[in-house]
């Protein structure tokens, strides 16, 4: 058997499943947002691998489209951890499941 | 002295020190404080004793001393022996000052014998006091410039000089570090020979060695950064926690016991006293230096007047003085020294007390490195020039 | 690379990948998460090159390993340490029922879809031409790239910004403070004796 | 491959000791006669792992004993001088030592990581050797993305520097690795932007290919951006954890940072890879600004990794001796320094480099004018930005003079300070200020 287009995207299924879980279950908000990088990974993963395997017009866009989402990322967790910084301020918690001033 | 709950807590924060858990003080702002125990076993704590800060983050809210670790009781002891036996505790009080307090003990036991000191003893004496500042000024800018980080170069290079005077102290009376060498009423020995010529090589040697250093460290941008504006303390606060030596002059102040109140002939020599601007951890840095070069300009007086005569008064002993009290003080390399003795006209002191210008000075820590850095803190502690013999005794 | 070699190296690093991102799942601790995920990335960066995109697997190892979980453990420290169990939500249970669903969907696309003419070819010199796309092809998208990295990092300043009065006093400050606001007149406190006046007993000062 | 005409009769042979990579590569054709691919790739990497282990293990035996003797030079003693020859075995004996003693673990250490991080602190310490070119064919992996790898991986230690603090459960420790890694993503900064330099001027992300764009031009690169060079020599400094730069592991203050737990052998690796760095650092050092293996056609009759020994050494002394002979900085005076002096300036030089790289090539400026104009031009900028930095980042606290009245006459308390200092005549002493 030769390892192909269909495992590297039965891989990256399975890790952005795992990172999704790890999201929507986490309890602290660093811990949501590692789930959150593990999904984004995943799409990665599979965008590489179509640059290798799928067709040749997008080898080189699939790459740049990969560079965005790694910038992007770095952009959110930023964000991301200068809020549950913010909010563990203002709460004294970074637990979401505590977090609740918009439930009215 | 130290009460059972005083020893308990101790023991306590010291199983605390070792385990060296992170325990956690919940200030409820957000920010978590972290104690730390620097000591009693540190790299910057010159010995055994221990600073506890409260940090939040790098920044020290809180500081703490603890000290008592090296407490050898002297002052009792000194209480069952004669008081020529004490001499050699003196020595180990200031052991980076040995000189010094031997002198300090000794007028405070003439002071109270009512012996006339012979002069060439008093030359000898201002001779060895001095020589014994440039040897404890050197210990303390390079441990000083180490505690800002320097990689032991300029501690090494000051060894050098220092090694040089104690190697005089070793040809004079046969020790290096705890010299026991004055006596009640003069010296225990006269100089040797080969003493004045060494000195003079020294005295020559010592003008270039001091300019090296000057062009190492004097406008080094870093140790600038690291000391300027660090540890300030104004000489208001410093006169009232009664502050001595070098750390009271870098505020300002110009108070030194050899003018002030001279005492062993220092009235007779010419000398200026250097003091600082802004009290702050370079200043003491800079009065070190400059006080050095005094020393030397005092050395040299020294040997082109040294009288003649004995060198040792006639004191029985075991002298009996009558019953009363005496105080003496000089200037230590780190301060205002003084001993306090009463006599009750037995052949030892009724009591035997020290006043230690690095206790008195290490007060000012906690004024000085609350708001600063760690890092400061360690420069500023450093920069007081404590020796942990003296603070406990 | 032939076959063995490269067989070998996609299930261990597909195993270290899965095996980091599930050890995220049960580990306790949170900065031992961050470790596993470390862990994850460095397995992915791994298959990067298995799939011959060198380009990609140096910046997810410059940007992941040597940045995010860097900032991440930096979070996790900042907060204090009750705050650093991994534990789950209530809602867990129902995620997971979710999660298996999207994964039944997602490994059935995967693995039954044609994905037509399966080609075999890397690129080479992906640096450069992903160099040259990005400031033809793809210029405006780089530079809204560049913008919302920009307006991040202030974002992020600005919201994890201190306010003045919590921030860190400075010895020098805190001595200003003090001078301005001392009301000992300096001219009240005691002048030591000069040398003239005799001086037996007592410490002054 | 132009650098090696001098002989060209024995070019290629494996007694050529000029290029050791032809031996390496004998073995490896020799292989593919009769195996398969992939135990010749895999020879390969043990090769050159080898090769690589094989030189820096008796180099850093070696270099122990020269940092501690020239150390010692500079403090006017012998340094070791007991055990072997000139106490050239101290380093072995030093090691054996540390090898048999006990290794402690603190009870409250988090046991896994704690054990972890001297064995992974060796795999950057490794894998930053692959890409540090010995010769026109003598790197064991010459990547055309070797410049960032080389960032990727000396970011990834970082993180095992972490590891070990935070693992061991104490305090200094603890300090350090946040020392550590605060300051390791910040000068990361300064690194990238002065490395980006030199790939925008030179056209290649490729470490050799940058050594032989300064061969094909005959100029070496700190001539041209020697700020990015001092940039990077500091920034490298820091991420070094060496004086001036050495907060994560500041002996006065944190007595040993984030290693303070680790004792023995445990110890000794992290000794050893923060050593190694040092040498690597300096090999890129000598790399990238200072001409790597070519040295203006005497790489044709010297081997050129002999050449890059010695300008390795020689920026190996530099660090030495900053070493020995600077304070350390504060926490946040080093990192004032990295984001307010080191990230403007090495940016501004990004974009000359860029500006000038237009020049040449798309202008079509004649390089053997205009890269000496360029290089005076840059010097003249550099001395500029760093007069302005300093003018502009001095604390106020250095502004002003410190000075040294003396007291002759007035003795007392706050009364005479008063007097003292209303003297009008100049201080007898006085230093720094503007």
């Amino acid at each position: 058997m030769t390892i192909g287009l269909e495992h590297y995207l039965a891989l990256g299924a399975l890790l952005f499943c795992i990172g999704f879980f790890i999201a929507l279950s986490k309890k602290n908000a660093v811990g949501v947002l590692i789930g959150v990088e593990l999904m984004l990974n995943a799409v990665n993963l599979t965008l590489v691998a179509f640059s290798r395997f799928g067709s040749a017009e997008v080898a080189l866009s699939t790459q740049v489209f990969v560079v965005f989402i790694i910038a992007v990322a770095a952009a959110e967790v930023a964000v991301g951890l200068a809020l549950a910084l913010v909010v563990y301020r203002n709460r004294q918690t970074i637990s979401v499941d505590r977090t609740t001033l918009l439930k009215g | 002295m130290t009460t059972a709950d005083d020893t308990r807590s101790m023991m306590d924060d010291s199983r605390l020190a070792m385990q060296g858990t992170i325990e956690a003080l919940d200030s409820g702002d957000g920010s978590e404080p972290v104690v730390v125990n620097l000591g009693p076993q540190h790299p910057s704590t010159h010995g055994v004793f221990r600073l506890k800060v409260t940090l939040d983050g790098e920044i020290v809210r809180d500081a703490e001393m603890r000290i008592g670790y090296l407490h050898r009781s002297m002052e009792k002891l000194a209480e069952e022996r004669t008081y020529t036996q004490n001499i050699p505790f003196t020595d180990r009080i200031d052991y980076l000052a040995a000189m010094s307090n031997n002198l300090a003990y000794c007028l405070a036991a003439e002071e109270l014998l009512g012996v006339e000191v012979p002069p060439r003893a008093n030359a000898i004496r201002v001779m060895f006091a001095e020589l014994q500042r440039v040897a404890s000024h050197a210990m303390a800018n390079g441990t000083f410039i180490n505690d800002c980080g320097a990689w032991h170069t300029p501690l090494f290079h000051m060894f050098r000089d220092r090694e040089r005077v104690l190697d005089m102290f070793e040809m004079t009376c046969g020790a290096r570090l705890t010299t026991n060498y004055m006596r009640i009423g003069g010296v225990a020995f006269d100089l040797p020979d080969e003493l004045l010529p060494t000195l003079e090589q020294f005295l020559a040697d010592m003008p270039e060695n001091i300019a090296n250093y000057e062009a190492l460290l004097m406008e080094n941008e870093i140790l600038h950064a690291r000391a300027r504006g660090v540890g300030v303390i104004s000489p208001e606060m410093a006169i009232n926690s009664s502050l001595s030596g070098p750390v009271l002059r870098a505020t300002g102040v110009p108070w030194d016991l050899r003018k002030a109140n001279p005492y062993s002939g220092y009235e007779d020599y010419e000398f200026d006293v250097p003091v600082g601007e802004q009290g702050d951890c370079f200043d003491r840095f800079l009065v070190r230096m400059a006080e050095v070069k005094q020393s030397l300009r005092i050395l040299r007086q020294v040997i082109d007047n040294l009288p003649d005569g004995p060198w040792l008064a006639d004191v029985p002993l075991h002298a009996r003085p009558e019953p009363g009290e005496s105080y003496a003080r000089v200037e230590s390399p780190r301060g205002e020294l003084g001993f306090y003795l009463v006599s009750d006209g037995g052949p030892a002191p009724y009591r035997f007390h020290c006043r230690p210008p690095s206790l008195i000075n290490l007060s000012a820590l906690k004024e000085m490195s609350i708001g600063g850095t760690l890092a400061d803190a360690i420069v500023t502690l450093g920069s007081i020039d404590i020796v942990v013999g003296e603070i406990d005794r | 690379m032939s076959d063995f070699g490269f067989h070998l190296a996609f299930w261990a690093l597909a195993a270290m990948t899965l095996g980091g991102a599930s050890m995220i799942l049960i580990s306790r601790n949170l900065i031992h998460a961050v470790i596993w995920l470390v862990m994850s990335m460095l397995g992915i960066a791994g298959l990067y090159l298995t799939l011959s995109a060198d380009f990609i697997a140096v910046v997810q190892v410059l940007i992941y390993v040597g940045a995010i979980s860097v900032l991440m453990l930096f979070a996790i420290m900042l907060t204090p340490r009750a705050e650093r169990d991994n534990s789950q939500t209530k809602i867990s249970a129902p995620a997971g029922l979710v999660v298996l669903l999207v994964m039944i969907a997602t490994m059935w696309v995967a693995v039954d879809t044609d994905w037509g003419p399966v080609r075999d070819g890397a690129l080479t010199e992906q640096a450069r031409l992903i160099g040259e796309s990005l400031i033809k092809h793809y210029i405006l998208p780089f530079e809204i790239g560049a913008v919302l990295l920009t307006a991040a990092l202030v974002g992020a300043i600005a919201l994890a910004r201190q306010d003045e009065e919590d921030g860190p006093v400075h010895a020098a400050s805190l001595q200003a403070e003090l001078d301005g606001e001392t009301s000992i007149d300096p001219a009240d406190v005691i002048d030591p004796p000069l040398a003239s006046e005799p001086s037996d007993g007592g410490t002054t000062s | 491959m132009s650098g090696l005409s001098g002989f060209s009769s024995v070019l290629g042979a494996w007694y050529d000791f000029r290029d050791l990579n032809n031996l390496q590569r004998l073995i490896t054709e020799w292989i593919a006669e009769w195996g398969p691919d992939w135990i010749a790739s895999i020879v390969t990497g043990v090769l050159g792992a080898l090769a690589i282990l094989g030189v820096i293990g008796p180099t850093l035996l070696i270099l122990i004993w020269v940092e501690r003797k020239v150390i010692a030079r500079f403090q006017q003693r012998y340094g070791p001088n007991r055990v072997g020859p000139k106490g050239l075995l101290q380093p072995v004996a030093d090691a054996v030592k540390l090898i048999l003693k006990e290794q402690l673990a603190p009870r409250s250490a988090d046991k896994l990581l704690f054990f972890l991080p001297p064995v992974l602190i060796f795999v950057p310490g490794i894998l930053i050797w692959g890409v540090l070119p010995f010769g026109p064919r003598m790197s064991v992996a010459d990547l055309n993305v070797g410049v960032l790898f080389l960032l990727a991986v000396s970011g990834t230690a970082v993180l095992v520097l972490f590891m070990a603090g935070w693992s061991s459960n104490n305090k200094y420790a603890l300090f350090g690795a946040m020392r550590a890694v605060a300051m390791s993503i910040s000068y990361e900064v300064p690194m990238v932007l002065a490395l980006l330099t030199l790939v925008v001027f030179s056209g290649t992300m490729s470490v050799n290919g940058i050594v032989e764009w300064q061969q094909q031009e005959d100029v070496i690169f700190i001539l041209l951006f020697p700020l990015s060079a001092v940039a990077f020599f500091f920034a490298a400094s820091a991420e070094l954890n060496r004086t001036p730069a050495d907060i994560s592991e500041a002996e006065s203050e944190i007595v040993a940072g984030y290693h303070t737990e680790y004792s023995g052998m445990r110890f000794g690796l992290f000794y050893a890879v923060e050593l190694g760095n040092t040498l690597v650092v300096s090999g890129f050092i000598a790399t990238f600004f200072l001409g790597g293996w070519w040295l203006w056609g005497l790489d044709q009759w010297v081997p050129s990794w002999i050449i890059l020994l010695v300008k390795t050494g020689a920026v190996y002394f530099l660090l030495i001796w900053t070493r020995g002979t600077l304070p350390r900085l504060r926490v946040d005076q080093l990192m004032g320094f990295c984001w307010k002096a080191l990230v403007p300036a090495t940016l501004l030089f990004v974009v000359v480099a860029f500006v000038e790289r237009t020049l040449l090539i798309s202008e079509g400026w004649d390089t053997t004018v205009a890269l000496p104009i360029m290089a005076v031009f840059n010097i003249a900028l550099t001395l500029g930005a760093v007069m302005l930095f300093a003018r502009v980042s001095r604390p106020a606290a250095l502004r002003r003079p410190a000075r040294i009245r003396m007291a002759g006459a007035e003795i007392g308390g706050l009364r005479a300070a008063r007097q003292v200092a209303s003297r009008t005549e100049e201080p007898q002493f006085q230093v720094g200020g503007d």
